[in-house]
């Protein structure tokens, strides 16, 4: 997985060439990732803009102070990180607790392990769209028909720029809270069982084994989740083109979504790789730090 | 015809030497062993002469001609591994198979079966030919993997710790029908372990292996009765030798071995006189020590007291506490003494060992 | 507390109608006493132990520590303190705390709790490592903290789980000597399970061994050794292995009788024969010697030696096994070190009478020859002179 | 004693099921959604209870009779069509692209090999925009929008490193001594990894094959932008539905369905494989 400080195993005697060999294949299809990226890269620096493909010019760092200064780029940077920091948080707790309830066998408890799995398995953008329909503002969505029985006024949901984010928030929670539960899951399943029957013996409360036992061997679970849904929810497409598109008045426009706009709708590429790169970059150094840690922690 | 040499072989990782600067001779038809703890390079020096671990430098030579650049496959080397690596997804038969079927050997189908079933009557596997490996025992297991590298013949038959993962009573029995089998290898066999019993049961020579490097070679008796220094003599018998530091000094121009108040005379040798002054450390193997409830009259005794008496069948350990040291030692099973009990440690003057206490270099061995 | 009785215990997985785990054990472990609970793996002498701590729970019978009835009990209310198979040691707090453990719950001052965590590492001998991770501890030192976290409690009964299988020779045998010096100092009952007959014999006060969920034997090592209630004890313990003959006894006219084996005599019975026995003696029987009672010479010196031939011999520094041909088995012998023999030289074997144990082929059970009476004769048996 | 187990134990089931009424209730919504005829779909407050009908099936896949519905377009069966043969190919080039390259990570060392190891691993971690842009610009130079070729090559962004990552990880898990006993008893290195690698990775290959085309199947952004008329896939086929003047929730759902059932059965087969493929081989459970 990340780097490979734990794999133990010595490697086979090299092969002279074999392994690049081997790997020639690979290495292509790597050259077909570095080249665009390379290519969008460069285009941050040139004025480069889909109707005139003729003339790129380079305009050197104009795009980023451009950019930078601009309200729209902080607005969807902060939209961006607010998003990404409550799915987080939501998805690690809902998750660390139905592991926890689905930790003991009880019969049935392969079925709905196997239910887990579907909202992960369908395409996230219909999804989305099924969320869509059941958030429809008036009484005519299922929801607020629901929320209606017991007393609550029909909420706009997609419709408000105030309840937009949290919809989608409720969104991604619903597709990806799944992943969480399985991992912890895993984790769980993963631990040693001898120091619980150790600490029964010893006497300790469910609460002191949880607090010093459980939650501690599951570091390297919570330290996954973090870096597998951080840096998907950070760069999240699918369910807000579905449903808001960044509306209403750019309430859920996070970067991924503005540079969507500024390179196809606006034709404006060179600033629309802007905001690519600096999302990327924001990428690239949450899950180095992040996997890093995941090996350390595995470690110990 | 596979006489081996090993001239300056070196093996390391990265900055830490598993192997360093070994010299080996393996003669032809020999059961050579290497004995050593785990992490004593013993393993790796096996995989380097199979080829599997490449050699960092040095020669391997097989009847002469150097082996260290080949691969693996064009070496006439059989290897039987620790953890016996059978093809999990393979039947017993076509795990015996697997090697008469390379390519580059050429054999025909029904020369193949030939041969597999010559070896399954040998090591008693014809009942479970057509099982898969997960459904086998660990002896039966092992079985399969030595026939695996009997079926081919070959020149050398290299075995990695091949009894450890099983249980007392099958390694006793597959240590004798290793040694029955001898014959029908009809190669030079090198074999690698752990447990000394193995290696003085079974070998012809035995080299022992410490950190990377060779303590001592020679034949079973050579090694036990006479070993080059303390690390050998410690390696070999169960319970251990017992050790007691002290100096050699002169009394009356005769070499004595002295602890604080113990004095016990030792044979007149102008080694041992050169070494007066010196810190050393008297050697015991506990089979040669008596209890004795009556103060002896050879001046070959130490005062002790009783610590722990362990039944082992046939015989009993008692551990007796020697001033601060733990001295074991070999009794009838049916001699009974109580806690803390005063008894006299007596032995024999030719089964004394003495040795340097820095380079553990042996100064005197048994019977000498 | 002083007394662990177990009283028609059983236990069966999959709620109660799977295969026994424990097959009705009726026994009293008394106080201060080593109890060792010997046999193979899988034979419920695990499953024993985790019912004493309350770790499984009891499929039938009582279980009552002196005279108060522990079924229900959780383990924590027990008082007993257990050293597992590995280690079972909190991988996420250092060793200090490993040991500690046990007395925070019960809020013990920090003070006590210091003291107390010293003077238990000191008893075992790990006060250099107090601050360091399990995961950075060899398997002997991770062994030592679990003693020494089950020691700090002061508990009534101590509990082992094959302590000491990860351990190499060096590390088992110093260990073994600690775990006994510790139970002479503490007097305080303990109860260990191993597969390893070594450990049984030098540590237990009484052995029980186990045998596919069932009690074999209770007794003092010597007993359990020399005096065995079955095949399987016999053959279990002991290293190397009782050597097992199938023989049948004869009678002959004249009234003396004889132990027959592949049809030569091999000891003759001097007592007589009783009646009692008749229909005992006809059924086929399996007799036991153990390899270091068996003698064997170069000449025929008895009536009742048998022709033997060398297999193999192995010298093994403080003592031979020599393997020999007998008719169609192979018998071990155990023999001084550094002997010299000739492949199938020819030996004579014998296996004197009282180093013999009888067991019955079907039942195993010990079959005690010592009863017989001469009185009675019976005709009809050819004898083989060889 | 027993109540508080017996409360605990009430918990924990109200616990369960209000989460899997959350995580299974909008599927049922929309199985239900699929079945409704077109004046209940959008009946407010919604329908619970209703007269099933396959209309919306009919109406997306050959088609109803004009004078039914007039928007009734039967072109899904087409992107059902487009997007098997896109996911069915990225894999296949995938398989044979990455299965020798996840062999050599796993198995030989060589310098740069975790750079490359970790470029792989970036792209899962990076925007997917950053790339399909610029290459949206390539394609347009080269031809390639809305093409099989082209977007099957641009597949592989998502199929390739997933299926190396996890691939390697299923080769390290066979013993090291196995793959040495064979070398030792005569085989190249070849021989060895056809007789003996490959033959026990299968069921690894098996889950890693099936989990790309899930992915492969879900993708929605790369053909957006990448993709056009001709290749529409069944992600943009069921966005279609959602019109600006008239949206046909009716048609989306029964769309949805078609789409998602297959998914879910192939993903039944694979599932204890779903967590090692969801992190890329980090989580063995």
């Amino acid at each position: 997985m990340p780097d490979h400080a734990l794999r133990t195993q010595r490697p086979n005697p090299p092969h002279r060439g074999l392994p690049y060999l081997l790997t020639l294949p690979a290495l292509i299809a790597l050259i077909g990732i570095l080249y665009p990226f390379v290519l969008g890269v460069y285009y941050t620096f040139t004025n480069y803009t889909l109707t005139e493909p003729g003339n790129i010019r380079l305009v050197g760092l104009a795009n980023y102070i451009e950019i930078f200064g601009n309200i729209v780029f902080w607005k969807a940077f902060g939209l961006t990180f607010v998003f990404a920091a409550s799915v987080v948080t939501i998805e690690l707790v809902l998750g660390l607790g139905v592991a926890l309830l689905l930790k003991d066998a009880f019969p049935g408890v392969r079925i709905l392990r196997s239910f887990l799995i579907i909202p992960m398995m369908i395409p996230p953008i219909v999804s989305a769209l099924m969320w869509k329909v059941i958030l429809l503002p008036t009484n005519q969505g299922v929801l607020n028909h629901i929320l209606g029985l017991v007393g609550i006024r029909p909420i706009a949901w997609l419709g408000d720029s105030a309840t937009a984010l949290v919809s989608l928030i409720l969104i991604d929670v619903w597709i990806y809270s799944p992943f969480a539960v399985l991992i912890f899951m895993a984790g769980l399943q993963s631990m040693p069982k001898e120091p619980y029957e150790a600490a029964q013996v010893d006497g300790a409360s469910g609460w002191f084994i949880f607090r010093k036992l459980t939650l501690p061997l599951l570091t390297p679970s919570i330290v996954l989740v973090t870096l597998f849904r951080l840096i998907d929810s950070l760069k999240v497409f699918d369910i807000i083109y579905a449903t808001t598109k960044g509306g209403p008045a750019g309430a859920t426009t996070t970067l991924h979504i503005q540079s969507y706009f500024e390179a196809i709708r606006w034709f404006r590429m060179g600033r629309g790789m802007v905001y690519l790169f600096v999302l990327w970059f924001l990428c690239f150094v949450f899950s180095k730090a992040l996997s890093g840690l995941w090996t350390k922690v595995l470690m110990r | 015809m596979a006489d081996i040499v090993l001239e300056h072989v070196r093996k390391c990782y990265g900055d830490h030497e598993a192997v360093c600067d070994l010299n080996l001779e393996i003669r032809d038809q020999e059961f050579f062993v290497i004995l050593g703890e785990s992490g004593a390079g013993k393993t790796t020096t096996l995989k380097m002469i199979a080829g599997i671990e490449p050699v960092t430098s040095g020669a391997i030579l097989l009847n002469g001609q150097p082996i260290q650049n080949l691969t693996p496959e064009e070496r006439d080397c059989a290897m039987v591994f620790e953890t016996y690596a059978l093809y999990p997804h393979l039947s017993v038969y076509e795990n015996i198979a697997f090697p008469l079927r390379a390519p580059k050997r050429r054999t025909t189908d029904d020369q193949i079966d030939q041969a597999v079933l010559r070896v399954a009557r040998i090591l008693g596997m014809d009942t479970f030919l057509d099982r898969r490996p997960a459904t086998l025992s660990g002896g039966q297991r092992q079985r399969v993997a030595l026939g695996r590298a009997l079926v081919r013949q070959p020149a050398v038959f290299l075995m990695d710790e091949p009894l450890s993962h099983l249980d007392a009573r099958l390694r006793n029995e597959m240590r004798t029908e290793i040694k029955a089998m001898r014959e029908s290898f009809g190669s030079t066999i090198v074999y690698v372990t752990h447990d000394y019993s193995e290696a003085l049961a079974l070998g012809d020579r035995i080299a022992i292996m410490h950190r990377g490097r060779v303590e001592q070679v020679g034949t079973p008796s050579q090694v036990f009765r006479r070993p080059q220094n303390r690390l050998v003599a410690e390696t070999l018998g169960d319970p251990p030798m017992n050790f007691l530091s002290g100096t050699i000094s002169l009394d009356q121009d005769r070499s004595v071995f002295t602890n604080g108040s113990w004095r016990i005379p030792l044979p007149a040798s102008p080694r041992l006189r050169r070494c007066v002054g010196k810190e050393v450390c008297l050697g015991l193997r506990p089979q040669h020590i008596r209890l004795e409830r009556a103060r002896p009259d050879t001046p070959f005794w130490l005062p002790s007291k009783l610590f722990v008496q362990e039944l082992l069948g046939d015989h009993a350990v008692a551990s007796v506490a020697v001033g601060d040291y733990l001295f074991m030692a070999l009794c009838e099973a049916d001699q009974a003494y109580s806690l803390d009990e005063p008894l006299y440690l007596a032995w024999a003057p030719e089964h004394m060992y003495l040795f340097l206490e820095d380079t553990g270099e042996i100064l005197l061995a048994e019977g000498d | 507390m002083a007394e662990i009785i177990l009283d028609h215990v059983s236990k069966r997985y999959s709620k109660g109608h799977g295969p026994f785990a424990v097959k009705d054990l009726s026994l009293r472990i008394r106080d201060k006493e080593f109890m060792v609970f010997l046999g193979p793996s899988g034979c419920g002498k695990s499953s024993i132990l985790r019912m004493i701590a309350g770790l499984e729970k009891i499929t039938e019978g009582k279980l009552s520590f002196d005279d108060n009835h522990v079924n229900d009990l959780p383990p924590q209310a027990r008082d007993i303190a257990m050293a597992f198979e590995n280690y079972a040691l909190y991988p996420t707090i250092a060793v200090k705390d490993n040991i500690a453990f046990p007395l925070k719950i019960r809020h013990w001052p920090q003070s006590r709790i210091d003291e107390k965590v010293a003077w238990a590492a000191k008893a075992v001998q790990i006060t250099d490592i107090l601050h360091r991770r399990p995961f950075e501890l060899s398997g002997g030192q991770q062994q030592r903290v679990s003693l020494a976290r089950a020691l700090v409690r002061e508990p009534q009964a101590f509990l082992f789980d094959e302590p000491l299988s990860h351990l190499d020779m060096k590390q088992r045998q110093a260990m073994r000597a600690e775990i006994k010096k510790l139970h002479s100092q503490l007097q305080k009952t303990m109860i260990y399970v191993t597969h390893d007959q070594n450990e049984a014999m030098a540590l237990a006060d009484r052995i029980a061994v186990m045998h596919r969920a069932e009690l074999q034997q209770v007794g003092t090592p010597e007993e359990i050794l020399n005096d065995p209630a079955n095949a399987f004890v016999g053959g279990f313990v002991g290293e190397p292995a009782m050597n097992f003959l199938d023989v049948e006894v004869r009678i002959e006219g004249g009234g003396n009788a004889w132990i027959a084996y592949a049809g030569c005599r091999l000891a003759d019975l001097p007592g007589m024969l009783d009646p009692a026995n008749q229909q005992a003696l006809l059924s086929p029987l399996q007799a036991g010697i153990r390899p270091h009672r068996i003698k064997f010479s170069g000449t025929r010196m008895r009536a009742t030696d048998l022709a033997a031939e060398v297999s193999t011999y192995e010298s093994l520094g403080e003592r031979g096994v020599l393997t020999v041909r007998l008719k169609s088995q192979d018998l071990t012998i155990l023999t001084l070190p550094d002997q010299t023999f000739r492949k199938a030289q020819p030996l004579w074997i014998h296996c004197p009478l009282e180093h013999m144990h009888f067991f019955s082929k079907e039942t195993g059970k010990r079959f005690h020859l010592d009863s017989l009476d001469r009185r009675l004769i019976y005709e009809g048996h050819g004898t083989c002179r060889n | 004693m027993m109540t508080s187990r017996l409360f605990r134990r009430i918990l924990k089931a109200l616990g369960l099921g209000a989460y899997f009424t959350f995580a299974l209730g909008p599927i049922v919504w929309i199985a239900m959604m699929s079945l409704k005829n077109s004046n209940d779909v959008i009946a407010s407050p919604p329908k619970f209870v209703f007269t099933p009908t396959l209309e919306n099936y009919k109406a997306i896949t050959v088609g109803l009779d004009a004078h039914d519905v007039e928007t009734a377009r039967p072109d899904y069966p087409k992107y059902f069509l487009n997007t098997l043969i896109i996911a069915s190919a990225t894999v296949a080039v995938s398989l044979l692209l990455g299965t020798f390259a996840a062999y050599s990570l796993a198995r030989f060392s060589f310098r740069f090999k975790e750079d490359i190891a970790f470029t792989f691993l970036s792209f899962r971690f990076a925007p997917e925009l950053m790339v399909i842009l610029p290459l949206y610009v390539v394609f347009q130079k080269t031809g390639l929008i809305d093409s099989f070729t082209g977007l099957t090559a641009a597949y592989q962004l998502i199929t390739l490193p997933f299926l190396i990552w996890v691939l390697r990880g299923f080769f390290e898990d066979i013993p090291r001594e196995i793959e040495q006993a064979a070398r030792v008893d005569g085989y190249t290195w070849w021989g060895v990894f056809r007789r003996i690698s490959l033959p026990l990775v299968k069921p690894g290959i098996a889950a890693v094959v099936i989990l790309s085309f899930i992915f492969a199947w879900n993708n929605f952004i790369f053909a957006m932008i990448l993709g056009g008329e001709r290749t529409q896939t069944v992600t943009l086929g069921i966005l279609g539905f959602i019109g600006y003047e008239r949206v046909l929730w009716g048609h989306m759902a029964a769309a949805t369905m078609i789409c998602v059932i297959p998914e879910l059965i192939l993903a039944f087969f694979v599932q204890n494989y779903i967590v090692r493929g969801l992190t890329f081989g980090a989580v063995k459970g």
